[in-house]
């Protein structure tokens, strides 16, 4: 056994590419601006907000029932946070919202509490913020989360959620007693066996990478905005790969297939 | 009575209850979701003691002192309700995330985007070969942010969006099965005596709420 | 350096140690990484506490001040204080049969009669969701019909290739559509990943700039 | 409004009609047309053509009452005991040894079997792959007692016991990494065939291992064990829940259907 662990390579040469792509790209913004795509749901998020002001009910912004530290779906609850932050600053300070987040997970909570307290302030509106009700911990396993999620619904008379983070096999609850509620409801998540029900149940959706794009989206950080530049390089080399190694593959040289899965 | 039959009476007052959201919010589920919220939390929290006591300090008393470290750390983020300190409650917040995110980053890019790159690289010798990379290489320019979609990428998006919504089809029906299993698991636990004899007291209830709901729209009408 | 900061460097640190151990077989590094992925565990049994606080002093305040509904917060705190109670009383060892009993009856019973209302949703969605209002949905739709053809063994009684068929588009549908998503998502976690750790995304980790 | 709109709105008529569907191939069973796949056909030979005095080994957790793995469990049983086949049982986590004895209680033929003689369970071992490494390897280095406290060097069935070569075949019942583990630790050294019986979800993944004849059966989900359930000519729980599955896999094409017609309504009174 050497120094390097064969067969991982190929993943640090890609982290390589994108971090010294990320830098390059930061050092251009310094002269030319670079854009992304804007994801309609970041839109919609507002006007659930707005919704939720107009019927003087309130919004749940859940991050779903994911923790601070998952091996598969770190970035879910990251990206959850980064909105709750976005949404509490940029909407529901200035519209003066009643925001409710509903959380499930103990080290997640007090991460929570702050950005949304934060964000309030930022937003100008710091008596929005009130002390175990706008952040709430409301239950600890994920159905026990749903039913009180489906109780917060119903009871609260909410009228539009966003939900953005890792959730599991609740969605389906969670989405549809929304619907039923009448409620707005705009989602986001990476579980791929959960996309597909988010997608047919809510009404605006940013699946797998949309998320990620989003968030770096609504920092407006040109360091953020250029990651997602980076992404499509990455990508660009995975699909240029691809035909190469298929092509290569049709002629019988089976070379790249191999370096790509043992490298 | 003995145990037993206690136990399948609760289970079927316990699952009358949750399957009566489906009829509307009503006290008996208002009532066994906060019970049920009690007892998770309590689990979770009883589970968390034994946790803390047997993985930390039991160890760090018997002399492995690297274990105050987790303890101590832990007990640091309680200081994120100090406006003070907080900057030292969000350290070991900030290193648990940043360690998922590592964790993740390096597994997705392993599983998904490296097995998923070779396993696209099949032999163009089939249609159904050629179908399956054109599809994925449309479907993946669908997720590029880059660029607008207008004009040719625009055209070229959607057919990618196609085949994205294709995958959303295909595996909600593939889950559809699981559920299945679920629900019909439920049903039987509630079909097992003597749990049955709930099943016409929830019947009686609904109906009893049904009728005089509709009594209250037609007293409110005539009003 | 401003103490403040301090937290991004610490993510720092963590989110590099944890990629470098994937790539190099330094024992070291391997040492760090497995010990703190051990600590997590005590770490965040520790943090329960906070979750538990915010539980309990919410409801205590919504029966305190006479809120809506607060006669069921009493029925959370109280259930919450008895199983407490029975966890000390067996001396947290949950395998206990008087911890199971309640424990399975009330929360496993309830936890699995939740998951199984899922399949009534889906049908009430299937119904008032899935509906062919652009070819998206239609695709969607269409789909999702072929697939059942391929899982319900109904459906080779029908029509000998429906079955066929349906796992054709499964197939399809795997090679495609679900593998863009998955490397898109690899991708969007690795760069997300990535700019938490390099102190970009603060938000993530709490701060708010 | 139409009856549709109306049930757009308010969906309840629907769950009515799922609950009834779902409740009722449970109460009165439906002998549904259910082609026997060759994973299923696999198991059933194997089974099928073992001697009376050959011993085999079912591992696996099958702790929930109605989920994938018991009705499959149920019908393996019921096969092996009626073939008089010597039975040894590891219980895959704690809770298992609950449901192995229900098992045992819903034979069709629960008087010809003797504890310790025809059958003997082993109750729950932890430690993973490694234990089961152990237990391959040596069998009594890793047990000695069965789950009732009875010394297995003084029971019939396990007295002779030495590794795993003395077991005619390995039946593994999961949904996790445990079936790969199996095949690792039993089939590769020492050659004794093992079968899966999993959750549908797991089936993909041992597929390939089937095709190569690494594993000489596969019971797939709930769908499998309906199929055992009509090989070895017992209807059970398995096959009432393939009725019930069938059906609401024909209601969900039904809802389908019916949310379209109301959206074409909907579309031709210019609503939508």
């Amino acid at each position: 056994m050497g120094l390097l662990i064969s067969g991982r390579m190929l993943v640090l040469t890609l982290i390589v590419i994108f971090v010294v792509s990320m830098n390059v790209l930061l050092y251009l913004s310094r002269t030319r601006r670079f854009r992304i795509r804007k994801h309609a749901a970041i839109d919609a998020m507002g006007e659930a907000v707005s919704r939720a002001v107009e019927l003087g009910r309130p919004v749940i912004m859940s991050p779903g029932i994911g923790g601070l530290y998952s091996t598969k779906y770190a970035a879910d609850t990251a990206a959850g946070l980064a909105v709750a932050g976005y949404i509490s600053k940029e909407f529901v300070a200035p519209m003066k919202a009643e925001l409710i987040v509903p959380v499930s997970s103990g080290e997640t909570l007090p991460v929570l509490e702050n950005i949304v307290q934060q964000g309030l302030a930022a937003g100008g509106a710091p008596e929005l913020y009130k002390p175990h009700e706008t952040v709430r911990f409301v239950a600890t396993t994920q159905m026990a989360y749903a039913a009180a999620y489906v109780g917060i619904l119903y009871r609260e008379k909410v009228a539009s959620t966003i939900m953005v983070g890792l959730f599991a096999g609740e969605v389906s609850m969670l989405c549809e007693e929304g619907a039923r509620c009448g409620c707005f409801q705009v989602a986001a998540s990476t579980n791929v066996y959960q996309i597909p029900l988010m997608i047919c149940m809510v009404d605006y959706m940013m699946f797998g990478e949309d998320m990620m794009a989003a968030t770096a989206w609504i920092s407006d950080d040109p360091g953020q905005i250029t990651t997602i530049i980076s992404n499509d390089i990455l990508k660009l080399i995975g699909i240029a790969a691809a035909w190469i190694g298929a092509i290569l593959v049709t002629f019988g040289i089976d070379a790249l297939r191999t370096f790509w899965g043992t490298f | 009575m003995n145990n037993e039959t206690i136990g399948l009476l609760i289970q079927g007052f316990i699952i009358l209850a949750a399957f009566s959201i489906l009829y509307k919010d009503n006290p008996v589920f208002k009532f066994t979701e906060n019970l049920y919220v009690g007892i998770a939390l309590a689990n979770w929290v009883i589970v968390g003691m034994d946790r803390t006591y047997k993985l930390g300090i039991k160890p760090a008393m018997a002399g492995n002192l690297l274990l105050v470290i987790p303890l101590i750390l832990g007990a640091a983020s309680y200081l994120m309700y100090s406006r003070k300190y907080n900057w030292i409650g969000r350290i070991p917040l900030s290193m648990m995330a940043a360690l998922g995110l590592a964790f993740s980053a390096r597994g997705l890019m392993t599983i998904n985007f490296i097995g998923q790159i070779k396993a696209m690289m099949v032999p163009l010798t089939n249609w159904e070969n050629v179908l399956s990379i054109v599809g994925a290489t449309l479907a993946i320019l669908y997720f590029f942010y880059s660029v607008e979609q207008k004009g040719p990428m625009g055209s070229l998006t959607t057919v990618g969006r196609w085949f994205l919504m294709l995958a959303m089809g295909a595996f909600l029906s593939q889950s559809l099965f699981m559920y299945c299993t679920n629900v019909i698991g439920s049903v039987q636990n509630l079909l097992e005596p003597p749990a049955y004899m709930l099943i016409p007291v929830a019947v009686a209830l609904v109906a009893i709420d049904a009728v005089v709901s509709k009594m209250g729209i037609y007293w409110r009408s005539s009003k | 350096m401003e103490m403040r900061e301090i937290y991004v460097y610490a993510a720092f640190t963590m989110g590099v140690l944890g990629l470098l151990e994937y790539f190099f077989n330094v024992p070291f590094i391997g040492a760090i990484v497995g010990n703190f992925q051990n600590w997590i565990v005590i770490m965040s049994s520790v943090m329960l506490g906070m979750g538990a606080y915010n539980n309990l002093s919410f409801n205590i305040s919504k029966i305190k001040n006479k809120r809506r509904g607060w006669a069921y917060s009493i029925v959370c705190v109280v259930s919450f204080v008895l199983m407490m109670l029975l966890g000390l009383y067996v001396k947290l060892d949950i395998q206990r049969p008087e911890w199971f009993f309640w424990y399975n009856n009330i929360a496993t019973t309830a936890s699995s009669a939740l998951w199984a209302i899922a399949l009534f949703y889906i049908v009430s969605a299937a119904f008032r969701a899935m509906r062919p209002r652009n070819l998206d949905a239609a695709i969607l739709l269409m789909s999702a019909v072929l697939v059942i053809f391929n899982n319900a063994p109904v459906a080779g009684a029908i029509h000998p290739a429906l079955p066929a068929i349906g796992a054709w588009t499964f197939k399809l549908a795997a090679e495609t559509g679900m593998r863009a998503l998955l490397i898109g998502i690899a991708i969007g976690v690795t760069s997300l990943g990535l700019r938490v750790i390099m102190g970009r995304e603060k938000r993530a980790l709490g701060g708010f700039d | 409004m139409s009856w549709l709109d109306k049930v757009t709105r308010d969906p309840r008529p629907l769950y009515i009609i799922t609950l009834i569907v779902l409740v009722f191939p449970l109460i009165n069973p439906i002998a549904l047309p259910i082609p026997i796949s060759d994973w299923t056909r696999g198991m059933y030979d194997f089974i099928e053509d073992m001697a009376p005095e050959e011993r085999i080994l079912l591992t696996g957790h099958w702790g929930y009452r109605y989920g994938e793995l018991y009705p499959q469990f149920l019908a393996v049983l019921e096969h092996c005991a009626r073939k008089g086949v010597k039975i040894v049982i590891l219980d895959g986590s704690p809770e298992t040894p609950t449901f192995t004895q229900a098992a045992f209680k819903e034979l069709s033929i629960p008087e010809r079997l003797e504890y310790g003689v025809d059958y003997i369970e082993l109750g729950y071992l932890p430690g993973g792959e490694v234990m089961i490494a152990g237990l391959c390897a040596n069998f009594y280095s890793i047990v000695q007692k069965d789950y009732f406290g009875n010394l297995l060097s003084e029971m019939e069935i396990t007295t002779d016991i030495k590794d795993i070569r003395d077991f005619a075949a390995v039946i593994v019942f999961t949904g996790s990494a445990d079936s790969q583990s199996w095949l690792n630790q039993a089939y590769a050294p020492y050659g004794v065939p093992v079968g899966h019986s999993l959750y549908a979800a797991k089936v993909v993944d041992s597929e390939a291992y089937f095709r190569a004849g690494a594993i000489f059966g596969i019971i797939n989900g709930l769908r499998g064990s309906a199929e055992y359930e009509l090989l070895i000519n017992r209807p059970g729980v398995g096959a009432s829940m393939m009725g019930s599955a069938s059906l609401v896999h024909l209601l969900v094409i039904f809802a389908l259907a019916l949310g379209a017609v109301a959206f074409l309504q909907q579309k031709m009174q210019g609503r939508a």
